[in-house]
């Protein structure tokens, strides 16, 4: 296998929960406990899980955006967390994120030509004289005209804006990009854009997503590796195909048969999960899931299962498999 | 949780020993002092009650003293007033509660009132006028509008006294002494009550404003709940609750009387014995009133913060 | 959380507009529409054209004591009488705002300074200057401030300094005090502006640290200052007006509303004489609320998010 | 076909003032909800269906919103022309509102159990006693356990799916004859989402109750809808019952909404997505407000308005596409 173009091993990050008058401690959210993730260049891969489950947290330690509490992230076999401030600093333009808020990640005071531009100087990636041109150029590639380069952020609709933070990240030549619910926060017609203009780019410049998200049809569309996280745990990554034809783990088929499906009087067979998703800062014992799995035996609520490989790629993390 | 509190208070201990040291060192710099200011007193007389008042040594020592006997509750001898600080504070502290407590009260019944109508009808020409109101009373030079009040109600008008407690030379009791004083304290609550209604209304309106717009009070009004309740249960319950933090920021005020007004309206409170002093650098008495209100600036942060904890069953300590 | 009749009439003000602006000039464009700010703006304007232009129109400036105009009622020559040297009064209210308004925008320019550098710094590098820095500003708020006020005050008068120069030491004083609480604000907008997603951007863009302060920091913080300063200057004012009406801050013969007012000390001139007095207070009041309306429209359009 | 309907809605038009012009949030109009049918008001932000729900419920805010033209006819009176103390008797119990964000809409500083007790003491006379007793039976059938503990508990000691549910029972409390439901499950997750969907249909087919359902998601509206109604820039496009519209969709909004949207287990090469964005809503001229993103755009769709008119088998759509004179044009 050729080197992997991120590698996160055993990755822990742990919130401490503060409260009281002087925020004194009382606990921790572990909202990443134990993850390890490969991604190979050229590669989709796909997080996703629902509200609590982590998938954000690792994108952003998986950058150094946050600290992390214990574990290795390597990109392209350097660990990032060893690395001087100045040396990242560097590091940086090849390994991007989106946001999810297109609102809220523009600096509603900065041009968009200079938003844009402002990464390519402070890297010296270009004499300050092309940078103009660079920038109409990357608008141009994300569907955006040329004339919008002297206009702010507040000019421009939700779905101009996720493609200028994507044009913001892409002036750079990432090699990795990690989108983290990208498409979450626009309507369904918007949607279809920016997830159309992600897999035209990863074809016209061979880029690496690491793309989250809680909406399965999405992932399905986009990834060719998905994992599935609870809690802060993985419990189950396959191929794409592997993963919708084949689920193993309870939750996995749970969540599949939860997706309402634009299709009246649809026959499906459903599994309606009972209760609530525990709080993170206080998970379950043994396996996370046992709260509302339907198929709970003794054995899940005393022992954490192991995340195995049941052959092909496919890893799953359930004792009843 | 104790180790927290500690720590908490080990911090206002230390704030207050830091503020103590250097109030005193201001006061020390403050030029003059009680005895040279005296022209009475030949100069050998000076120097020996320099010396008894332990003037002559340095500054840090004196420091230390005062600081021994404080933590022994001894606060000193006003030099002034020939009497012990504590039993000057304790004679004029409740003078200035009096005014204080009142016009507080009359402060925020008014702010709430005004408050929560003028956010209601936000825009209209009844909150404009409440606005310019605001404003008006969060602009008023104190000291001028007491002089101003004091002219047309006091010295025009004669309706009311100019100031102090009591008619000079009453020996009124009972009801009568009761009607004398509120007679007395008439002008100088408005005056406080006027100073404090604009920022406190404006904080109410905001407040009332920003809750007005939450979903709960859509849910409230989806459920068929009449105007008033959804007014006055839903959404007042929660413009009030950041506002008790203002009651432990209330305390310096409320127990610390008024530097100008009671100057002004020549009230024997605390805040004009502080004035009186001031002018004949009574030093201990200056020293005692300062830190008075600082300990009780504190304690009133402390006292909100532990009031916002209590009060918001969002917040659990 | 706003309602969705907020959202809606937020999407149709959101939407891409055929002309391109800042939010500058969308500030500039909201305020006037502002029907109250204005008027604010208006008689602040007023003011500083009465003080600093209107005495060159009187004929009173050389202030020349005349005995035989001595605390005249206001009359035809004297719109606002004359006081016991027989001075203007009008004239000295005039050249009173002079110096008054001079003070409140000076200190307001000094603590602002103060306050937005310490508490950018302690913001920005957080750590052990952060605590230095909020520590003792956390003392001086436990002072209270008037008596601070007046020992500052009594060392001037010790200090014997000439009271030419004694209206600089007072905008001094002012700022002294007045510096803990902007750095704290300006401390927490800092913290706050750190938390928000379009800073975390310039972290995984890569950009250099003097970037992020000068163009993603500072332009965001400038909006709540421009707020701060220009109700601080109320401040300010009504901070000297105290100081020089108990003869601790800028004293006679340099006039100042403050001072003046200080001749109702006399009970003769404040039973009987209220044209020496009252105007100064008026003049006080007309000016602190103008600049307290106009800074509030200015809050509005700049710092939304701020307390209405 | 039923011809009694419970909520009729007639050329209702809601306009908001803002400082640059007015948005004309709702724009002429007509629907209407039978006995115990869900419809289904499906579209993009700002297309007006939340809107639509709060006006048949009197929740437009004044000054700057306001209704500015149609009949809301309610079980035979229109609710425009009530009296405000006649419309609140109204409010919260024939007519109840389920909202977007259930972590929102419930009052933080005031117990789950006094915020459900409130319109029972006032739409059905209970007593505080009674009131209790009903609550605890409530929070049991939204399927809550402990409901005592839930009763005295504040909102954000529950979590978002748990809040939705109580939310749910405060509204079916009183037994409406309709549930407005405004994206009732747009913040919840996906598994959550499953159950809050579930309990609807089952409330509904217990008591009869009508629904009138706003979403977002035409996987919802697919689970859920009898009869949809597609909303664009605040006109009616297109509506018909759920499966007709799903197979046989019209109006090339509708086309490109349900080609855009991803299905699990159909992946496509590439989405469909339809191009551009959705006009500002003060920039509107008399026009199809879609035509500047419809690839079938002709001159007369520039120019008119094209009038909601019957299709086929109860379908209606407002597209020239479908209209005769049109043909002239093209």
């Amino acid at each position: 296998m050729s080197e992997a173009l991120l590698d996160i091993q055993n990755l822990k990050k742990y919130f401490p929960i503060k409260a009281g008058l002087l925020s004194r401690t009382v606990g921790q959210v572990k909202a990443v406990d134990d993850i390890s993730i490969t991604i190979q260049p050229g590669e989709t891969f796909g997080l996703v899980g629902e509200s609590g489950s982590g998938k954000s947290t690792v994108g952003r330690t998986a950058i150094r955006l946050t600290d992390k509490t214990a574990g290795e992230v390597r990109f392209k076999g350097t660990d990032i967390y060893s690395l001087p401030p100045e040396q990242l600093r560097q590091l940086r333009p090849k390994m991007q994120l989106i946001f999810q808020d297109p609102y809220s990640s523009l600096n509603p005071r900065v041009r968009i030509g200079e938003a844009i531009g402002e990464a390519v100087l402070d890297h010296g990636l270009a004499p300050a004289s092309d940078i103009r041109d660079i920038v109409k150029e990357v608008l141009a590639s994300c569907g955006l005209s040329s004339y919008h380069i002297d206009r702010f952020p507040h000019e421009f609709s939700g779905g101009q804006r996720q493609r200028i933070g994507i044009a913001r990240a892409l002036v750079l030549n990432p090699e990795l990009i990690i989108a983290d619910e990208p498409v979450s926060a626009l309507d369904v017609s918007i949607q279809a854009q920016i997830i159309n203009l992600f897999s035209h780019l990863q074809e016209s410049k061979g880029l690496t997503y690491l793309f989250i998200s809680h909406d399965l049809s999405v992932v399905e569309h986009l990834c060719s590796r998905i994992g599935v996280m609870y809690l802060g745990s993985m419990v189950e990554t396959a191929s794409r195909d592997e993963l919708f034809r084949h689920p193993l783990h309870p939750y996995t088929k749970a969540l599949l048969s939860a997706v309402p499906i634009p299709i009246p009087k649809l026959k499906r067979e459903r599994i309606v999960l009972k209760g609530d998703i525990p709080s993170p800062a206080n998970p379950p014992s043994g396996c996370k899931f046992h709260t509302r799995c339907p198929f709970a035996e003794q054995r899940c609520v005393e022992e954490v299962p192991v995340f195995r490989n049941m052959g092909g790629e496919h890893w799953v993390a359930c004792h009843l498999v | 949780m104790s180790s927290y509190l500690m720590k908490r208070l080990g911090y206002t201990l230390f704030i207050l020993l830091a503020a103590s040291l250097l109030i005193f060192c201001l006061y020390a710099l403050t030029p003059g002092d009680f005895i040279t200011g005296n022209i009475k007193l030949s100069p050998e007389r000076k120097a020996e009650l320099r010396e008894l008042y332990g003037l002559n040594k340095p500054l840090l020592e004196r420091y230390v003293i005062w600081m021994n006997n404080a933590f022994h509750g001894n606060f000193g001898y006003s030099l002034d007033k020939q009497q012990p600080v504590l039993k000057l504070f304790n004679q004029y502290v409740w003078n200035s509660f009096l005014l204080a407590i009142v016009s507080t009260f009359l402060t925020w019944l008014i702010a709430v009132i005004i408050g929560v109508i003028a956010a209601y009808k936000q825009y209209s020409w009844f909150d404009t006028f409440v606005m310019v109101g605001i404003f008006a009373a969060m602009s008023i030079p104190s000291f001028f509008i007491g002089l101003f009040l004091i002219k047309i109600l006091a010295v025009d008008f004669k309706w009311l006294p100019p100031g102090g407690m009591l008619t000079t030379g009453s020996n009124a009791t009972g009801v009568a002494y009761l009607k004398e004083v509120i007679h007395h304290m008439t002008l100088p609550v408005i005056v406080m009550t006027l100073l404090g209604v604009g920022s406190l209304t404006r904080y109410f309106r905001s407040n009332m404003i920003d809750v007005i717009q939450q979903d709960y009070i859509r849910t409230a009004r989806a459920k068929g709940l009449s105007e008033r309740k959804v007014l006055f249960t839903h959404a007042l319950r929660n413009a009030l609750l950041p506002a008790i933090t203002l009651v432990g920021f209330e305390l310096p005020a409320l127990f610390g009387g008024s530097l100008i007004i009671e100057r002004i309206f020549n009230w024997p409170g605390i805040g004009q014995l502080y004035m009186q002093s001031f002018t004949v650098r009574d030093y201990p008495l200056l020293m005692g009133f300062t830190m008075f209100i600082a300990v009780l600036t504190v304690i009133g942060t402390l006292l909100s913060d532990i009031l916002y904890h209590v009060a918001d069953p969002r917040v659990k300590i | 959380m706003p309602s969705i009749q907020a959202e809606v009439t937020n999407v149709a003000t959101n939407r891409p507009q055929a002309v391109k602006s800042s939010l500058w000039r969308q500030s500039i464009r909201k305020l006037l529409k502002n029907k109250l700010a204005v008027g604010g703006f208006a008689v602040v304007v007023f003011m500083f054209l009465l003080c600093f232009v209107g005495p060159l129109f009187s004929p009173y400036t050389d202030n020349k004591v005349n005995m035989t105009m001595m605390n005249k009622a206001p009359n035809i020559h004297h719109w606002l009488g004359t006081d016991k040297l027989g001075r203007d009064v009008l004239t000295r209210v005039m050249q009173a705002g002079r110096i008054s308004l001079t003070v409140g925008i000076a200190s307001m320019v000094l603590s602002v300074f103060i306050g937005t550098l310490l508490g950018a710094i302690a913001g920005y590098y957080r750590g052990i200057v952060d605590q230095v820095i909020m520590r003792i500003a956390d003392l001086l708020l436990t002072i209270p401030s008037l008596p601070l006020l007046f020992i500052f005050g009594a060392l001037l008068s010790e200090w014997k300094v000439p009271t030419d120069y004694r209206m600089y030491i007072v905008m001094l004083i002012l700022s002294l005090v007045g510096w803990p609480s902007l750095a704290r604000m300006v401390r927490g907008q800092l913290l706050s502006l750190r938390e928000r997603e379009f800073m975390q951007a310039t972290i995984v863009l890569g950009l250099r640290d003097r970037r992020k302060l000068v163009n993603h920091l500072l332009p965001n913080l400038v909006p709540l200052l421009i707020v701060i300063a220009t109700l601080n200057i109320g401040g300010a004012i009504l901070s000297e007006s105290v100081l020089s009406f108990f003869g601790l801050g800028v004293m006679p013969p340099t006039p100042t509303w403050g001072n003046m007012i200080d001749a109702a000390n006399n009970m003769i001139d404040f039973q009987e004489r209220p044209w020496l007095w009252v105007p100064p207070g008026f003049s006080i009041f007309a000016t602190v609320i103008a600049i307290n309306i106009f800074g509030d429209g200015l809050r509005d359009v700049l710092d939304p998010k701020q307390k209405r | 076909m039923s011809t009694h309907s419970l909520l009729h809605i007639q050329h209702l038009s809601t306009y908001f003032d803002t400082d640059e012009g007015t948005v004309k949030a709702v724009d002429d109009i007509s629907l209407h909800v039978r006995p115990g049918e869900i419809v289904c008001i499906v579209g993009e932000s700002g297309c007006g269906k939340s809107i639509t729900a709060l006006s048949v419920m009197g929740l437009i805010e004044a000054p700057t919103g306001r209704i500015a033209d149609g009949i809301i006819d309610f079980d035979g009176q229109n609710l425009l022309s009530l009296s405000k103390n006649h419309l609140r008797s109204i409010r919260g119990n024939d007519i109840a509102m389920i909202f977007q964000e259930p972590m929102s809409s419930l009052n933080p500083v005031i117990t789950i159990g006094e915020q459900m007790s409130e319109p029972l003491i006032i739409h059905k006379k209970m007593n505080k006693k009674q009131a209790q007793k009903r609550v605890l039976e409530l929070i049991t059938q939204v399927g809550i356990s402990r409901p005592e503990q839930i009763a005295k508990s504040y909102p954000h000691e529950l979590s978002g799916g748990m809040l939705q549910r109580i939310m749910i029972a405060i509204a079916i409390s009183c037994d409406p004859k309709l549930l407005i439901a405004d994206e009732p499950t747009t913040a919840l997750d996906v598994t959550i989402q499953a159950q809050i969907l579930d309990m609807l249909r089952e409330f509904r087919s217990q008591s009869d109750m009508s629904i009138l359902l706003i979403t977002h998601d035409l996987g919802v509206v697919a689970e859920m809808a009898d009869y949809v109604v597609v909303m664009y820039s605040g006109k009616i496009v297109e509506e018909g019952e759920v499966v007709e519209l799903f197979a046989n969709p019209r109006h090339p909004y509708t086309q490109g909404l349900l080609r855009s949207k991803p299905i699990i287990n159909q992946r496509q090469k590439e989405l469909y997505s339809i191009p551009g964005y959705v006009p500002n809503p003060l920039e509107l001229q008399e026009s199809c407000y879609f035509h500047e993103r419809c690839e079938h755009c002709m001159d007369i769709c520039r120019t008119q308005e094209p009038p909601l008119r019957d299709v086929e088998n109860g379908q209606k759509t407002a597209c020239w596409l479908y209209e005769k004179e049109a043909a002239v044009h093209v």
